[in-house]
């Protein structure tokens, strides 16, 4: 290893350096993404990979909506177990570049309207099927059919055709030119089943590192080691179960118990004991996950700005993120691009806790002291309903009176989210502005949360889509970001950091922004150190 | 023959039997509805307000009880918390013992179909466990208080329905109110005068237990996320929000438990100190 | 009347209130709100995955056809499939059955014995100190929630200690060392929230047979202390407290879904928390009709023993 | 009382209650008596007087809330009240036995008879099981029970009262006991079984030689049983003599009065055994005997004023869907004023009729008339007018009465339901009513339980007198009383009658008792009237077969009655 990776490495540890440069730097000197992983993870010094035992994994929750249709994710441990199942077309890598996976190549026409993908060779299915083009075609298909109801449909559908050039090569046409498709078929949903596979009740058809052993939602996911998996590095764990624990105490508990080796989503307020502990790592990364607050502009009361300005400022970001999330996170300028972002526009002044400032919005709102109703829930996030019981808080000392309504996770999504005028919301983190914008802002969008409609905004979008110039494209992203902070009806509470645990045996998992757990690539690299 | 010179109420008798144990329940149990009732000038700060971006604030001079897991101050919490859930414990047991005992003495007194149908539909509910019946008309009707309200009295009405019915079964049969019947008596007179006085003993305690399984029971609705609205908790919720503390060494999830240990545990002897003065007394050699 | 017609009467009521609960139950999931679409589908769903599952449900017909057709299939043994998971429900049922049974079984081995044996300790001396101590106890232990006596068991025997698991992951190849070992922490909770009920109920019930002219007679005729307790006293007390047996064990059956999370046994209670969730009605449906028959089962098995137990009705005059 | 060969002495013996504060008061005082092998002494005594608590205390007992104080009770030379309660407990069962008033609550229901007569027996290892069953058997033989060889097979609930009571007898006879104690072991069986068992029982005594301890209430029972008595009242003795002395020449006042109280039948015809001298006495003390009087008065005002009342032609009823028929074909006829005696054992559906009558039970048959009108079957279909006129008095006033009421609204509300009185109205009449039964105004505030018995059933009473009826219906209202305010009842029912031109229906077990009040008496068995006719034409003989056997199966105020009369049985064709 170079030395001055050894320096930035250690850098890195003192907190010197911040991650993000790392990765930068890291990848300057050369470093591939899956060794840049081993040298994140704190205990990365020059150990080989050992291979055998069973790695238990304890996620959020253990549901009969579990699925491993790719069209059927809908929670973290979904995607999670998505990963060790399935392969993308492209990886994510932990700075968020896309790089190769199944495809190992890509090129694009002038405009980025049309795509070639180089498909990767002696790739096998489970069953011993051959990976190929038709199963890309299928895998696409598979969420933009008729009767789909994969959320991955609304960005998928930018793809206007797919063809088959050779058993090796597919073709993408665009509906309009997008310069980072990649990234896109980076994403969490875009796995690879074999072609006309349907039935994924018990089992499914992948060429994922792991293969299903057992799966029954809500009770049971065992998952065995792929011995044809097509990577040279890894997988080097035998099995892999994930057990479903809900509450956040009994998860931490059976992470100290040693009952489980790795646990997602720790509660930061954990965070601080697990740093400290002997046996114990804390996973940590930055990440554009956000929870927000939405303020719906068509409707009463949110559709007054003056009210919007006085939850502006009503809020306080620092508290939040310091009592609720401990200051594992960033506090955000309401929109939802974050700081660390390349695209990040700081030209914008951070808004801050202002009360006077509320006070005076809100009496020219005509809503002094009058009672607002605000919806949250745990679905949005664990710290969500904090967050709103101290922005209550601290709003009322702007005379902003909220009532908060703790509504129940089964009923948020389909009676509460995009009705109610004033209530929590989540996102995971997208690699791209692009995508955040396109799912929740672009005035079409079907989950235009905040119902923000403005034309030039979206002209901004589709302008930066075709932009290959970062500079031209990071002022437009600018401009948007400027757009949202001032007029928009969102407010970010936080940016939270993807929070994991880990018993120090486990070794070779890189946090990664995008998701818990390393995200894309725990199943591969992880190993357990005997 | 008991003291035939002096007039004396049941009440009177009551209190003159009083027990130290029974005194120190009753003055616990007083103490507590007093701090409930009197949340608002005897809690050191705002139930909300967060005094500091420290978790499980250790306990000192201005947090009494020390801090919980935002920040607010653990004492004032559980004297609003104290009110909170004996406030809705209490109007969910009144409106329990309200339907259930009327229904069940109607069910009594009238007898026949109305009995018959009545209780089997009263049996197919109690059938049901109670948390699943509470999970569905939450999840129908949205979680808020009322509702939570309302859904744990239909779930109470349904165990008091069974034993004012068996209450009112014996009471029915007896000869008071067969002469209270062959005088010519109505629905009315019956359940009013000759019913519910003779049932009121046993229903008190009743009462009391009752009280401390809604306790509990609310506790385990809020551990599933139905409970109270925030920033407003119950004793239950106050345990569950808190949890995590203990891995901290912190007390903050224990004092909502001695609460509630405190609630249950004074009630039930003071109920079985009650239920002694109702009773006959055993052989001695026991 | 002689037994058997008691017992045909006391099954006619169970098999009626089973009906009722049937009758009860698919109304009560008719008013739920919400799609299974909308509840599990999330933010994703769309007109069109909406109108699949519909028409999947069959919800452009009557409720009372219905209601006969489920009906009529629940007599053939078929509980439909979850909308969920697409999963046979009888299957899925079938699957977390076992756990809880074996949680609910173990449990009551431990409980059942042990309440009965704290509920005559305590007669033996009615508000003496033993009496007053195992009051104590046992109050205390059932006015702790149970979630945080699950947590602080965890947290001692298996963070602190590192004794027991703190996860009862029960699996069909688990040995028997291992699962007494997963079950030690949550039958111990358990067994914390039902025995005070029991214990309690069978000092009530051995104490009012102790106050009958019975035991005086009993006394006075020479019978030693232990026996007057053990076969007098409680052969007489024994209807209500299988009675009280057979509620606990229901509510084992049924209830205990905070301990099945914390503890993450996969049982029923957790499977019918995640059917109302996701609005999986078929299951939602499921789910009730097995507690009911559980706990009309257990009702009327305790119905029978209390029978069996009185000789006035196994010999009639 | 030869005390050198007594096996029992009790010397000074005291017992204490203590209440919920721990205050102690004596309930029993200085109690002294001993008794020889073969021996009945017999404690008598009202209801109060401490005979159960100096019975129980003899076995080293005492009640719940009470504690043996002071005294002696010495058996065989051991004194029990030395002994701690695990040696004491040796000692019971095998040494001392007991027989307990009801032995329908006494016998454990979940056991068979059998293993808990042989219980104790085989427990102790004083016989083996095929020892115990084979004394047992004997017993039962001895006893003259149905079956012996069987009977211990069957449970409680499957015997009848008077065998079970028996087979009390035998269970405490097992082990050869030395001392055997009784506490009103025939209180709750009908005259006509109660002859058998006081025969086993002193037969058996006579035989094995026990010393033995009989609680009685009843002075006729007790003379028939006891060799000495002793009068008990508020726990102290007031008087221990032989039977014969007793009855002969009782020392004290209250030993005289309880003598007077018992109710004796005054055959018209000539009793064929002469009255003792002390009943003699008793009975010329009395003359002119009021309650006779004012039978004869009546005899005559009814004949003057002979207006029919109610009528009830055959009247059938029955519990249940057809298995029972407790009424069959009952007519009978009420006269304006008359008072009708309703006589008859357990099970001879005397109740059920006054049950009918009022309204409370549905006939199945048959109809009832009032004053010329058919009346509705059930109380709900008849009118308040109706209902006024004929009112119920129930046999345990304890129970009729709601304990949750005070007196004031016990007797205001049919003042209010029937009559529209309230207020001060109501208030001076109910203090006029308390008068009427001779309670003073001041327990209008009062509950129930801070009434006596016989306090009770007089509030009872004016219940139903408040009403203004024209009928009242008793039933059994002075069975629960002691002889002494029972005596004291029947007088006031008599003076009310005079007064108020009432009409009863008196509905009673026992025939000496309505003797003294009825115009009339019905004779019941198994749901019929086996005979109906003018009180004296039913007493007098030649008496039908079933009444005679009710009229012989009284005792009487005399020694040697029970050796004289045997083979009493009744045999319908």
């Amino acid at each position: 290893m170079p030395n001055k990776i050894k320096q930035y490495q250690n850098e890195l540890k003192n907190g010197v350096l911040p991650r993000r440069e790392f990765i930068k730097l890291a990848a300057a000197a050369g470093i591939s993404s899956t060794s840049l992983g081993l040298l994140l993870s704190s205990n990365a010094h020059a150990q080989t990979p050992k291979r055998g035992g069973r790695l238990t994994v304890g996620v959020e929750s253990s549901q009969q909506s579990n699925s491993i249709d790719p069209a059927r994710y809908y929670s973290d441990s979904d995607l999670l177990r998505g990963f060790a199942l399935y392969d993308t077309l492209v990886n994510r890598g932990p700075d968020l570049s896309p790089t190769p996976q199944l495809a190992v190549s890509w090129e694009s026409n002038a405009d980025a309207s049309k795509w070639v993908f180089k498909l990767r060779k002696g790739v096998q299915f489970h069953n011993g099927k051959e990976f190929g083009a038709e199963d890309v075609i299928y895998s696409l298909q598979h969420h933009l059919g008729e009767k789909s109801e994969s959320p991955a449909k609304a960005y998928l559908s930018q793809i206007k055709e797919m063809k088959k050039i050779d058993k090796h090569t597919v073709e993408f046409t665009l509906t309009s030119p997008n310069a980072e498709l990649p990234i896109i078929l980076s994403d969490t949903r875009v796995h690879m089943i074999a072609d006309g596979y349907t039935d994924f009740t018990t089992t499914t058809n992948g060429t994922g590192p792991f293969k299903v052993k057992e799966f029954k939602p809500g009770s049971t996911y065992i998952f065995e080691r792929n011995p044809n998996y097509w990577g040279s590095e890894g997988p080097y764990i035998d099995e892999i179960e994930y057990i479903g624990i809900a509450d956040p105490t009994a998860r931490v508990n059976a992470l100290l118990s040693g009952d489980i080796d790795l646990m997602m989503s720790l509660d930061p307020k954990a965070a601080h004991l697990i740093e400290r502990s002997q046996n114990f790592n804390l996973l940590r990364a930055e990440s554009g996950m956000h929870s927000g607050l939405v303020m719906m502009r068509d409707r009463e009361p949110t559709a007054n700005k003056n009210l919007r300005m006085a939850m502006k400022y009503g809020i306080d970001r620092e508290m939040i993120l310091k009592n609720v999330y401990k200051g594992y996170g960033h506090i955000g300028n309401d929109h939802p691009i974050s700081s660390f972002d390349p695209y990040y526009n700081s030209d914008i002044p951070q808004r801050a806790y202002d009360p006077d400032k509320a006070r005076f919005y809100i009496k020219k709102a005509g809503m002094e002291n009058k009672s607002m109703d605000l919806y949250s829930s745990a679905v949005t996030g664990v710290g969500s309903i904090p967050s709103c019981e101290i922005l209550q808080e601290t709003a009322k000392a702007g005379g902003v009176n909220l009532n908060l309504h703790k509504v129940s996770a089964d009923s948020y999504w389909s009676s509460v989210w995009m009705q109610k005028p004033m209530c929590t919301t989540t996102w995971p983190a997208r690699p791209i502005p692009d995508l955040m914008f396109s799912i929740a802002y672009k005035g079409d969008a079907k989950w235009n949360e905040t119902v923000w409609k403005n034309d030039r905004f979206d002209k901004l979008l589709l302008q930066a889509r075709s932009e290959t110039n970062f500079d031209k494209r990071k002022a437009m992203y600018g401009e948007m970001q400027n757009m949202l902070q001032q007029d928009g009806g969102i407010i970010i509470m936080a940016f939270l950091d993807t929070l994991d645990a880990a018993n120090k045996k486990v070794k070779g998992i890189t946090p990664h922004p995008s998701g818990p757990l390393g995200f894309n690539q725990f199943a591969t690299t992880a190993w357990i150190d005997s | 023959m008991r003291n035939i010179q002096s007039k004396s109420s049941p009440f009177r008798d009551l209190l003159q039997n009083l027990t130290p144990t029974a005194i120190i329940c009753l003055s616990i149990l007083i103490i507590l509805i007093v701090l409930a009732i009197a949340a608002p000038w005897v809690s050191p700060y705002q139930p909300t307000e967060i005094l500091t971006d420290e978790s499980y604030h250790l306990m000192s001079d201005s947090m009494l009880l020390g801090g919980d897991y935002l920040g607010r101050d653990i004492a004032s919490r559980l004297i609003y918390g104290l009110q909170i859930t004996l406030g809705v414990t209490f109007v969910v047991t009144v409106l329990a013992f309200f339907t259930g005992c009327l229904l069940g003495f109607l069910a009594a007194v009238l007898g026949g179909i109305f009995d018959t149908l009545l209780s089997r539909v009263i049996d197919a509910l109690i059938a049901l466990p109670a948390i699943m019946i509470a999970l569905i008309v939450i999840a129908s009707l949205g979680s808020s208080l009322p509702v939570l309200i309302v859904t744990l009295a239909l779930i109470d009405s349904t165990r008091v329905f069974r034993i004012a019915r068996a209450l009112a079964m014996n009471i029915v049969a007896s000869d008071y109110v067969e002469a209270a019947r062959v005088r010519g008596e109505g629905l009315k007179w019956i359940i009013w005068h000759e019913i519910l006085p003779n049932a009121l003993g046993p229903l008190a305690a009743e009462f009391g237990i009752r009280f401390t399984y809604t306790i509990l029971f609310m506790s385990a609705l809020g551990f599933l996320g139905l409970g109270m609205q925030p920033p407003h908790a119950d004793l239950g919720l106050l345990i569950r929000e808190n949890m995590q503390g203990l891995l901290f060494g912190s007390y903050a999830p224990l004092y909502p438990a001695l609460a509630i240990s405190l609630i249950t545990i004074t009630i039930n002897i003071f109920i079985d100190w009650y239920l002694q003065q109702l009773d006959s007394a055993l052989p001695s050699e026991f | 009347m002689d037994l058997p017609l008691i017992v045909i009467r006391r099954m006619a009521i169970g098999v009626v209130t089973v009906l009722v609960v049937s009758l009860l139950v698919f109304a009560g999931t008719e008013l739920l709100p919400g799609d299974v679409a909308q509840a599990i589908l999330g933010p994703g769903a769309t007109p069109e995955s909406i109108a699949n599952i519909r028409a999947r449900l069959g919800l452009d017909q009557a409720a009372h056809i219905r209601y006969m057709h489920w009906f009529g299939n629940l007599l053939h043994g078929d509980m439909g499939t979850s909308l969920v998971s697409g999963r046979e429900i009888s299957v899925l049922i079938a699957e977390r059955s076992s756990n809880t049974f074996l949680l609910a079984g173990v449990t009551a081995l431990v409980a059942v014995p042990l309440s009965v044996l704290l509920g005559l300790i305590a007669s033996t001396r009615p508000n003496g100190r033993i009496d007053k101590t195992i009051s104590a106890i046992t109050l205390t232990l059932i006015s702790i929630p149970d979630f945080l006596v699950a947590v602080i068991l965890v947290s001692i025997f298996s963070v602190q200690l590192g004794w027991l698991p703190a996860l009862s992951t029960i699996r069909p190849d688990s040995n028997f060392l291992e699962l007494a070992r997963m079950l030690v922490l949550p039958v111990t909770a358990l067994s914390f929230t039902v025995i005070a009920h029991m214990a309690r109920m069978t000092r009530t019930a051995v104490l009012n047979e102790l106050t009958s002219p019975a035991i005086e007679m009993a006394i006075l005729k020479g019978v030693p202390k232990s026996r007057l307790l053990l076969v007098h006293a409680l052969s007489n007390a024994i209807a209500p407290i299988v009675n009280v047996i057979a509620l606990n064990l229901a509510y084992l059956i049924s209830g205990v879904v905070v301990i099945e999370t914390l503890f993450n046994i996969n049982g029923l209670g957790k499977l019918m928390v995640d059917a109302v969730t996701t609005r999986d009605i078929p299951l939602v449906q499921g789910c009730a009709m097995l507690f009911c028959a559980v706990y009309v089962l257990l009702n009327l098995f305790a119905d029978t023993i209390s029978i069996v137990a009185n000789p006035r009705i196994r010999h009639p005059k | 009382m030869n005390s050198n060969n007594d096996i029992l002495q009790v010397q000074n013996l005291c017992v204490d209650a203590i209440d919920r504060h721990g205050k102690t008061m004596p309930i029993v005082c200085n109690i002294s008596f001993s008794i020889a092998p073969g021996q009945i002494t017999s404690l008598i005594g009202e209801s109060g007087s401490g005979k159960t608590t100096v019975s129980l205390a003899t076995m080293g007992y005492s009640r719940p809330n009470c504690k043996i104080s002071k005294g002696k009770v010495i058996l065989q030379d051991e004194d029990l009240l030395n002994l701690d309660s695990s040696q004491i407990q040796q000692k019971r069962g095998s040494d001392i036995a007991y027989i307990a008033q009801s032995a329908a609550a006494a016998f454990n229901r979940a056991l068979t008879i059998g293993a808990q007569v042989t219980e104790v027996a085989v427990l102790r290892g004083l016989m083996t099981r095929q020892q115990a069953d084979l004394r047992a058997v004997s017993l039962y033989n001895q006893l003259g029970l149905p079956n012996p060889e069987t009977i211990g097979r069957l449970y409680p609930h499957q015997v009848s009262g008077g065998q079970l009571q028996r087979l009390m007898a035998a269970m405490a006879m097992m082990c050869h006991p030395k001392l055997l104690i009784m506490d009103e072991p025939t209180t709750a069986l009908d005259v006509t079984t109660q002859i058998e068992v006081l025969q086993a029982f002193k037969r058996l005594i006579r035989e094995q030689k026990v010393a033995a301890i009989y609680v009685s209430h009843d002075l006729a029972v007790v003379v028939q049983m006891a060799d000495d008595i002793l009068v008990l009242k508020d726990g102290r003795m007031v008087e221990l003599q032989s039977t014969q002395n007793i009855l002969d020449n009782p020392c004290q006042e209250y030993t005289r009065m309880l003598m007077d109280a018992v109710p004796q039948l005054q055959l018209p015809h000539i009793s064929h055994q002469p009255l003792t001298a002390a009943a003699a006495a008793a009975a010329d003390k009395l003359t002119p005997d009021p309650v006779e009087k004012c039978r004869l008065e009546n005899t005559v005002r009814k004949e003057a004023n002979s207006d029919v009342l109610l009528t009830l032609s055959n009247v059938t009823a029955a519990y249940g869907s057809n298995t029972s028929t407790v009424l069959k074909d009952i007519s009978l006829k009420v006269n304006l004023g008359e008072t009708i005696g309703i006589i008859g054992e357990s099970g001879s559906g005397k109740t059920t009729l006054g049950r009918v009558i009022s309204g409370l039970m549905v006939p199945s048959n048959g109809q009832i008339e009032f004053q010329g009108r058919v009346l509705n079957n059930t109380c709900k279909q008849r009118s308040r007018e109706d209902l006024r006129q004929i009112q119920f008095v129930f046999q345990m006033a304890e129970t009729a009465l709601n304990p949750r009421h005070r007196i004031r609204q016990i007797l205001g509300r049919p003042l209010e339901f029937y009559l529209g009185m309230t207020g001060r109205a109501a208030e001076e009449r109910i203090v006029e009513l308390l008068d009427l039964v001779e309670l003073s105004a001041e327990f209008i505030d009062r509950f129930p339980r801070e009434l006596s018995g016989g306090q009770l059933q007089r509030i009872n009473f004016a219940r139903a007198l408040a009403a203004e009826p024209k009928l009242i219906i008793c039933d059994e209202i002075t069975s629960a009383l002691d002889t002494l305010v029972s005596k004291a009842i029947i007088e006031l029912l008599i003076n009310l009658k005079n007064r108020l031109g009432i009409a009863y229906v008196f509905i009673s077990h026992d025939l000496s008792t309505v003797a003294k009040l009825a115009d009339s008496l019905a004779v019941m068995r198994h749901g019929e009237i086996v005979e109906f006719n003018k009180t004296g034409n039913v007493l007098t003989p030649p008496h039908h077969e079933y009444t005679e056997l009710l009229l012989d199966s009284i005792p009487k105020l005399r020694t040697g009655w029970l050796e004289e009369v045997s083979g009493l049985v009744y045999n319908p064709v």
